[in-house]
């Protein structure tokens, strides 16, 4: 357990707010954008930083634009205030990386869904201690599907408040070990 | 007998007590105590700031700061469920709390007359609290080591948005500035005295400490803040209101100067700036809304029996 | 584009002071899951009037932004229903103006994924999972309190009768709402009315709640003409950014 | 002179913000005659604070005139005690701070009648005339509630309960008051304290009031640091003057 | 029969009905009826404007709305006093106004969203009430018509400041100028509907005028403001909502267009944008005032009775 999660991000954030202006910007090859997609793939969830962009799905795109990196990120919902964390950390790390000239482009439109969550995504929720969003099954009937205890793998968990301390999650508790977890919505 | 020894066997084996486990009276006592008084102190600092949501100066840090103290709602409601599970309800202790007879941290009784404010709690506030935190995610009872892993992570982020706007407001016009330097001047005693009174006061600590509830002094854990801090003032550029404050290459450590105890105790003892309006507040909510929990559990009761016939 | 300017500060206007009235309930609810509920639904219309101010400001083309608009604008010109900017009384008030309000947004955005404009459509798409919990938890509240107690459906049909006339002009169509909606651009509000009225009747019906009959049509906030509580909301929304002019935050 | 400049918004800030609660009363009072009554009061006061404001922009020599002081200073600026600021949560607390500050406020003017600085004696003069009847007024009213009904005995000492914390400030005194009153300009508030208790006991006595036993004492208005309900306020007070900047009117 | 003939001898001479005198019951309901209406009309007048005490933009204005609004109180009070001189008292009165079966001036059901609704009230609704009122300074009815004798001087002095403020707004920022326009062209409508129906369909003037408590048709006095007002919107800089309005020399009279009478009946039905929130607000301050009203009998009750003892 690292016992420092302080302001751990402050510095580089400083850093690239201090970045001096631009040269003219050459043009980018497959490899370095490849590379910024790893970069800015692992940039972790600001408030459940066992996940990363990639694995919620929030990042959406990596190109090239006129010479310029651009990111494309869906918010898991409008008013997430988590999006401009994750702006900022994506032009330091990639700032870091060799990128000074990031452009990080929110878009709305496909809406995020837990969908896009990858399946690591949802282990690491599991072993966070978050129950992960359920799948839907690709049919047309949609079955109510148990949400399973994180702690003791128990279905029989009811919900005691539909939002939990983030709009992207729920609080339950499991009726057998009494412990009380959040679910990540399916959404 | 075999009981009490499986539980100092778990403890001391750096295991995890789990709520159905047999445990001392006293250790889930205090338990109870820490727990509710932790959830009182999350919906209690709900208002401080809350102070601040309709009149927060830009759309961007009205967002946040709805955000921030939804959080600690959340963070409220998932304490509650955490000392549920040592067999008491909510409601008591939410009855315990308007009557006065469980505390909160004193640290919200005190005004959020600026916006500046808002910015001084997010990064010393909650810097504090972390400090005071992360140790218990380690500690030996389960759900709470467990709840507090996520909180801390959740208040990480908070703290990282109080930074940023005191970073903002100590970098922009002379006014913003000066009211940055000012929330600075008023949250940092108060800070220091979160961490509870100095080691040799402080009563509880040790029977804590063996059970692995508390895991540092409250010294300890105030000086570990103190180191944290003064680099993070530096970088903000604003000054921290202690002219004894230096650092002390031999210890590692930065040395701070005394801590006005007397302040401390009076704020304790229900005479702080705000300990009268923020109970108040709760209580007027909680009376004001009795009719609607009142109606919720009617019309459950209508339906269930509806359900039932 | 002008209309479409008009247009885009009518949605943006009612999600804004929504999310004002609900924001000023935290640490007010009745019990700690309203709380975490209302802020959430808050969070939600903000996250919706941002970026339709922001576009509304961009194709206006005066250098205006979200914040320009939210915290510079004087109360004549904030295009807002008068629905929206009603005080809550109590929480029976908070969760009428809930139901009436979702119940129009949620058709009406449902309408709107499809709008010629990018942003407008990328919001109604993200809106509407979210008004359609909006929706879901006015109408579980309506109908605990509507078939709850006694002093619960007093106060929930009084808070009912209050804000019924208030209803009426979130359906008004004018000329500038059905030439952009010619366009493509908007929805006419009118084609949403018989969805309200259906499942509005429908929740009224389960709760024991009796359609108010006010004839009395309030109206004007689509020109900018507001009840006399809109200028204490503004005033306390918008003292801390006017007093610092040209800061940022 | 920057300690007169200083003083003088001590007065006037006080005098400015309990005309301000007060005519927030307005159409709010339990009978007409009380309308017209707290109307009285805050028109006294206001034309109180007018001369102490402007005098204290003159002696400042930065340009600063009466509303400039009023409407654009923040709230860390306003000298005043957090007495007058406290809301009006009934009729009886209303009452009750003016009880409080009028005893304060009478003494003081008549000590202030020959101040050195010859706007401050000018408005004490006129003043005491005014607050001898707002501490009639007041004590009237308290002798009412006090000895009138159960219910309004007990509103009326949780009033007192709830303002006694905030009745200290008024006496206290600092180096600039002090120097000052040396200089025969200001006159020390701890002086006037004596005949306050003789005055509050001698009303709370006739009108079967407890004096209240609180030993929390409120403080930090004269350094600008007020109570959480301060800036509404101001907010609500500021809005339009700060909206139009370099406007007159 | 005696009696009936010095009433009608009285009237007829322009002499003065006074409270002692025998009067017709009508004469007396009708008299009640208007002086309670105008009582009504002062106190509920306190609403729209007093929406600006708080935020007045200068002391000075906010010293000078303050006692104007302090002003029609006094005149709710005097009017109230002239109506108990008939064998009413005020709290009946009021117990009307509050059941809504009293009227009071439908000109302040309309909301006041900016300052210059202040200045366009004084100018022209205290412009149209003081041309209702001047003619009820000769009222056969003698504490009636010398109530309106001070009031009309009270409210002469109002206008003018309600016409400085517009003025001042007027020839401001361009800002300034368009809330001055926005407010004219909102008030005068419904300034010109104070008068009432057109005389065509005005059913009760005819005996009022006969009584001598009424001494102009509606339809004359309302040419009489028209007259009053076009010359001064000229001199404010402003312009009157109405593209019909022009000098008509053959008459000496501006000729206007058609009144929307439509508009006027709903708000007088109550539906007007304010109705409900003026007697909402009105008794919402006298239920909350019931138990200061209860203290002070139960004071007066107690202190009589000691006196007495």
């Amino acid at each position: 357990m690292n016992e420092q999660p302080v302001l751990a991000e402050t510095g580089t954030v400083l850093a690239a707010e201090q970045a001096p202006p631009s040269p003219g910007p050459p043009p980018m090859s497959p490899a370095d954008l490849k590379l910024a997609r790893i970069v800015a793939g692992q940039v972790p969830d600001p408030e459940v930083p066992v996940l990363t962009i990639a694995d919620l799905g929030v990042l959406r795109d990596v190109d090239d634009h006129d010479g310029h990196l651009r990111v494309t990120i869906t918010p898991t919902y409008s008013g997430c205030p988590a999006v401009e964390a994750i702006r900022d950390d994506l032009i330091s790390r990639l700032s870091a990386a060799g990128f000074p000239h990031v452009e990080v482009v929110t878009t709305l439109s496909p809406a995020w869904t837990t969908e896009w969550m990858s399946e690591e995504g949802r282990r690491k929720l599991a072993e966070y201690g978050i129950a992960p969003p359920l799948r839907r099954a690709g049919g047309t009937v949609s079955l109510v599907l148990t949400v399973r205890c994180p702690q003791c793998g128990s279905a029989r968990t009811r919900e005691l408040s539909r939002f939990g301390s983030t709009a992207c999650k729920s609080l339950r508790v499991c009726d057998d070990c009494r412990e009380p977890f959040d679910h990540f919505k399916d959404h | 007998a075999a009981l009490a020894e499986r539980f100092e066997r778990t403890v001391a084996a750096e295991e995890r007590i789990e709520p159905r486990d047999w445990m001392p009276e006293a250790y889930r006592k205090t338990l109870i105590r820490q727990i509710a008084q932790h959830a009182h102190s999350e919906i209690i600092g709900m208002q401080p700031e809350g102070n601040w949501i309709t009149r927060a100066p830009s759309l961007r840090r009205k967002a946040i700061l709805l955000a921030k103290v939804q959080d600690e709602a959340g963070h409220g409601l998932y304490l509650y469920s955490a000392a549920e599970t040592l067999g008491v309800d909510r409601a008591e202790l939410l009855d315990l709390l308007h009557a006065g007879r469980q505390k909160y941290s004193s640290i919200f009784n005190y005004p959020t007359p600026t916006w500046a404010d808002v910015g001084a709690i997010g990064w010393l506030v909650d810097g504090a609290a972390i400090v005071n935190q992360v140790p218990i995610t380690r500690c030996s009872y389960g759900p709470y080591a467990r709840a507090m892993v996520r909180i801390c992570k959740e208040e990480s982020f908070h703290q990282r948005q109080g930074f940023e706007i005191l970073h903002h407001l100590s970098s922009g016009t002379p006014e913003q500035h000066a009211m940055a330097q000012d929330a600075v001047d008023r949250w940092w005693w108060p800070s220091l005295m979160m961490f509870g009174p100095p080691d040799d006061a402080s009563p509880n600590s040790a029977r804590s400490m063996a059970w692995k509830i508390k895991r540092f002094s409250n010294d300890e854990l105030r000086q570990r803040f103190v180191d944290m801090a003064v680099p993070q003032a530096e970088a903000l550029g604003l000054t921290l209101p202690d002219p004894e404050l230096r650092w002390d290459a031999e210890s590692g450590h930065y040395r701070f100067g005394a801590i006005d105890w007397t302040e401390f105790h009076e704020v304790l003892r229900g005479n702080g700036p705000c300990n009268a309006l923020r109970v108040e507040h709760r209580v007027r909510a909680h009376e004001e809304g009795a009719w609607v929990r009142e109606a919720a559990d009617a019309y459950a009761a209508k339906h269930a029996a509806r359900a039932g016939a | 584009t002008a209309a479409t300017v008009q247009y885009l500060l009518r949605l943006g206007d009612d999600a804004l002071v929504l999310a004002q009235r609900l924001g000023a309930q935290l640490t007010r609810a009745p019990q700690l899951e309203e709380d975490v509920a209302l802020a959430n639904i808050a969070l939600d219309l903000l996250g919706q009037a941002r970026p339709l101010l922001a576009r509304a400001g961009e194709l206006e083309g005066r250098g205006r932004d979200e914040d320009a608009l939210a915290f510079l604008r004087e109360e004549r010109d904030f295009l807002n229903c008068q629905l929206v900017e009603q005080p809550d009384v109590d929480f029976a008030g908070t969760i009428a103006r809930q139901l009436l309000f979702s119940c129009y947004q949620l058709p009406l955005l449902q309408a709107l994924t499809t709008s010629a404009d990018e942003v407008l459509a990328g919001v109604a798409g993200k809106g509407v999972k979210e008004v359609a919990y909006h929706r879901d938890h006015a109408v579980q509240w309506t109908l605990r309190l509507g078939d709850g107690t006694e002093e619960s459906s007093r106060r929930m049909q009084a808070a009912l009768d209050r804000l019924w006339p208030f209803a009426a002009e979130l359906f008004e169509s004018d000329d500038l709402v059905r030439s952009l909606a010619v366009r493509g651009v908007a929805v006419d509000p009118a084609s949403v009315r018989p969805r309200w009225d259906a499942d509005v009747d429908a929740v009224l019906a389960e709760a024991g709640l009796a359609r108010p009959s006010s004839v009395r049509v309030a109206t004007g906030g689509r020109r900018g003409l507001h009840t006399e509580c809109f200028g204490y909301l503004l005033a306390e929304m918008q003292h801390l950014a006017r007093s610092h002019p040209g800061a940022t935050w």
